[in-house]
């Protein structure tokens, strides 16, 4: 009976640098170009629907803006997002913001962080906080 | 195998037996056949090229307007390196296909999740199950139908 | 008792993460060989036929993506190929080229990962661990040119979604020599390691004959010596200007179709190079996309890195289609392909499935598991394979 | 008492897994079987793998939990000995995802059986599924720590 093949590079690998990341000490960094978290900016978006409507998921639901009623603007549900940046892509003035953030771990008690409101930069627009789903 | 063989194309093929086929697009080729004659044009096809024909899929399709349904059985001929696809149409009241099972083997997942999900019988093909994949719920229901009302609300 | 137990019967329902796959195999045994075998599915069917008739075209692409996780792709190449040949949309030449690029490595990263489920199914763990640490230099390489480890979303209607810089390919030609090389070395292990060959060599054999009157597609087909491969036969991408070889071994054994996969790597690797070298310019969208597609029908298959993938898609115009058909590869190898575990050994019953790539989520959009009292067993599929063969 | 505190430190020192997929598109499946392998190695954090589960404490749920697989789940759930923690992985097991409005699933896993902790993305990469484990270890232990509190001392 002949020798098993991988029996030398089991000895080798013996000596080498461990092949794991050092990861809970270190991150990990995705990719350049990673999908990661995006959010709307609230002061670009106009309002016009097309991420909800084109969206695959149905993750993303318009909101009454309060104090201006016929403006709204998009609520992102992370729970049934599938980051598939079709948003992004259909934007007509490019209000989403994309970073290559990874999507968090969500506790049971901590189930409203899934959704995310839009970032509104000049205060004096920015919503009160209303009912969270 | 016989990669030397010379092999007659498909219209020539069809011409033989008295059909006609038509080329839809490059290496494409479509035709109608009555239902009762389904399992014999395969088995000529299958004996013509050396058994190298297999069956992709078979494609059914409710046309609830015309009450019929179109069952598209896509063949894939490896010498000749096209598609072949077979239409046969079917009343909707009377849903039954002879099998190809016998012709064959191959064909027989597709014509049991065709029965599954359209209700479509394949006469001749022992295995047809019911629910095959579908959920124990909706075991007598045909999801693939126009005219299933849907899950309601689940 | 030997005596009283006539015919076992044995689900094998697989609960283990190096198993993903969600398929029953109900298997009847006589002592130690198998005498029937009945695949139970439907454990993973998500209707993706019936939502896909309430989705707009370009949902659809994504969805259909989602079908199978592995072979992501494809998936998105097909639908939106079938939806292009519907609507008689033209895609640039560079976007074919980018299409054959994410294919191919989606390519060796299915491969290996069945490779190394087959090492872990036949009991040979290092090899298992070595090849998953290599394939995540792929998995690196797919989140690089595509934005995602696993669901790519990277084919759209019309084209793809992101172009390669410079440095992506001089990246992704790195990689792919030092996968060269660790694949020359595994090729020498799958071929010719004594653990490996008794244990695939023999087992589950299909002739040429067999494999094609029962419809195999894919590795399954050319491990059996027929030369098929939708690549050549029927073309798509740029598939006919990038050379390659189809792969075929004529055993028919599981090792056949194992090897098979072994050296399309290799040939995924070469037509990698060269779209890299020959990666033509121009835009990667055709400038308009239209939202509404014309009544008619497509149709579109591909070579899955499992077989022949088809779409059939029918529509009579407007945002959704009337009817879109889905074929997998798996679909058929599996159901099909059952009839080879008969009169085999029960601890070679993971063997000879895994040489099928199962890919359940493929299969019927479904999905398993096992369960039984009175005279039946539940084994784990992975402890079947260390069942003490007789 | 000092029986369940020798409990909850083994359980909470090496966690042992159950990965249960119940109808997803094998994408997360493949993401938690790369988690396990020599680049991220939970391993040496003392999680491991288990196939049966009677000998988990974390069970692994992906996919859209599919109404002939759901019956199952539930079972599994309950063949796991108390403290025990769900893990949803992937947008699917979170809610159906994009299959959301599918007759044949029940969307969601919380639907079924409690869920503890959530794992959004679709796929989730494998740090972040290692993450969502120690995250599920602390509840791991908070859990062990209830049972320890309400069972009177002899």
């Amino acid at each position: 009976m002949s020798l098993p093949k991988l029996l030398g590079e089991v000895a080798k690998n013996l000596f080498k640098k461990p092949a794991t990341l050092p990861f809970p000490k270190e991150e990990i960094k995705p990719a350049p170009g990673y999908r990661g978290l995006h959010r709307v900016d609230g002061d670009k978006c106009i309002g016009c629907s097309l991420c909800a409507i084109e969206c695959p998921t149905g993750a993303i639901t318009m909101k009454m803006r309060p104090g201006d009623k016929k403006k709204r603007y998009p609520v992102i549900d992370y729970g049934k997002c599938i980051f598939c940046y079709r948003c992004v892509e259909v934007c007509p003035v490019k209000a989403y913001i994309v970073s290559e953030e990874k999507p968090p771990v969500i506790r049971f008690d901590k189930k409203e962080a899934f959704i995310v409101e839009p970032i509104f930069k000049s205060t004096a627009e920015k919503p009160a906080k209303e009912e969270k789903q | 195998m016989s990669e030397e063989k010379e092999y007659p194309s498909l219209e020539e093929f069809f011409k033989n037996i008295g059909l006609e086929v038509r080329e839809v697009k490059p290496r494409r080729y479509q035709l109608f056949v009555d239902p009762d004659k389904l399992p014999n044009v395969v088995k000529k096809l299958v004996d013509a090229y050396d058994g190298q024909v297999y069956l992709s899929t078979i494609a059914a399709v409710d046309f609830i307007d015309e009450k019929v349904f179109e069952l598209n059985y896509d063949m894939s001929v490896i010498p000749l390196r096209c598609v072949l696809i077979l239409k046969t149409r079917v009343p909707r009241d009377n849903p039954k296909v002879p099998s190809l099972v016998s012709v064959l083997p191959g064909a027989r997942p597709h014509e049991v999740e065709v029965y599954d999900l359209l209700g479509i019988e394949f006469e001749g093909n022992p295995y047809l199950e019911k629910p095959f994949l579908l959920p124990k719920e909706l075991a007598n229901e045909y999801p693939l139908r126009k005219d299933w009302k849907g899950p309601g609300k689940s | 008792m030997s005596k009283e137990l006539k015919v076992i019967e044995i689900p094998v329902g697989p609960q283990h993460p190096a198993l993903h796959e969600p398929i029953q195999l109900k298997i009847w045994v006589d002592g130690e060989e198998v005498v029937d075998v009945k695949v139970v599915a439907g454990f993973n069917h998500r209707g993706v036929e019936w939502l896909a008739e309430r989705k707009t075209w370009f949902q659809n692409v994504f969805m259909c993506s989602r079908v199978c996780g592995i072979c992501n792709t494809v998936h998105g190449t097909t639908c939106s190929q079938c939806f292009e040949d519907l609507g008689n949309i033209e895609v640039p030449p560079r976007a074919k080229y980018l299409r054959v690029l994410v294919n191919e490595l989606e390519r060796i990263h299915s491969h290996m990962i069945i490779l190394a489920i087959m090492a872990e199914a036949i009991g040979f763990d290092s090899l298992f661990m070595l090849m998953m640490r290599d394939r995540e230099r792929v998995m690196y390489l797919k989140e690089l040119v595509t934005g995602n480890r696993v669901l790519a979303d990277y084919v759209t209607i019309g084209g793809v979604r992101r172009d390669v810089s410079k440095e992506t390919c001089d990246k992704i030609l790195k990689y792919i020599d030092f996968i060269e090389e660790r694949m020359k070395f595994y090729k020498k292990i799958w071929g010719e390691d004594p653990i490996v060959r008794k244990r695939l060599v023999d087992t589950g054999r299909a002739t040429a004959s067999q494999a094609l009157s029962h419809c195999f597609v894919g590795p399954m087909l050319r491990g059996s010596g027929v030369k098929s491969d939708v690549r050549r036969d029927y073309p798509y991408a740029a598939y006919d200007e990038v050379p390659f070889n189809v792969i075929t071994y004529k055993e028919g054994d599981s090792w056949a179709r194992m090897m098979v996969r072994v050296d399309e790597i290799f040939e995924s690797i070469n037509m990698i190079r060269y779209v890299i070298e020959h990666l033509p310019g121009g835009p990667i969208l055709p400038k308009v996309v239209p939202k509404k597609l014309p009544a008619g029908e497509g149709f579109s298959k591909s070579e899955a890195p499992r077989g022949e993938l088809v779409y059939h898609a029918i529509s009579k115009g407007g945002m959704k289609p009337y009817r879109l058909k889905i074929r997998t590869p798996s679909f058929t190898n599996i159901h099909n392909g059952a009839f080879l575990i008969k009169g085999a050994h029960v601890a070679d019953v993971p063997a000879i499935f895994t040489s099928f790539d199962p890919c359940i989520s493929c299969t019927e959009r479904v999905k398993i598991i096992d369960v039984k009292t009175g005279k039946t067993r539940i084994i784990p599929f992975n402890k079947l394979s260390k069942l003490k063969k007789l | 008492m000092s029986i369940l505190r020798l409990l909850r430190w083994g359980v909470t020192r090496s966690p042992w897994l159950l990965h249960f997929n119940t109808g997803g598109c094998n994408g997360c499946d493949i993401e938690v079987l790369a988690a396990i392998t020599p680049l991220y190695d939970p391993e040496r954090l003392g999680v491991k793998l288990t196939p049966s589960p009677r000998h988990a404490d974390i069970l692994i749920v992906t996919g859209v939990v599919t109404k002939k697989v759901a019956e199952r789940l539930k079972r599994i759930y309950d063949q796991i000995p108390e403290p025990k923690v769900v893990v949803a992985v992937g947008t699917c097991a979170i809610s159906g995802g994009v299959f959301r409005g599918s007759y044949s699933h029940v969307h969601g896993v919380d639907k079924v059986i409690p869920v503890d902790v959530y794992v959004p993305g679709c796929t989730p990469r494998p740090d972040m599924i290692i993450k969502g484990i120690v995250e599920a270890v602390r509840i791991l232990d908070e859990k062990a720590r209830k049972i320890e509190q309400e069972t009177p001392v002899r």
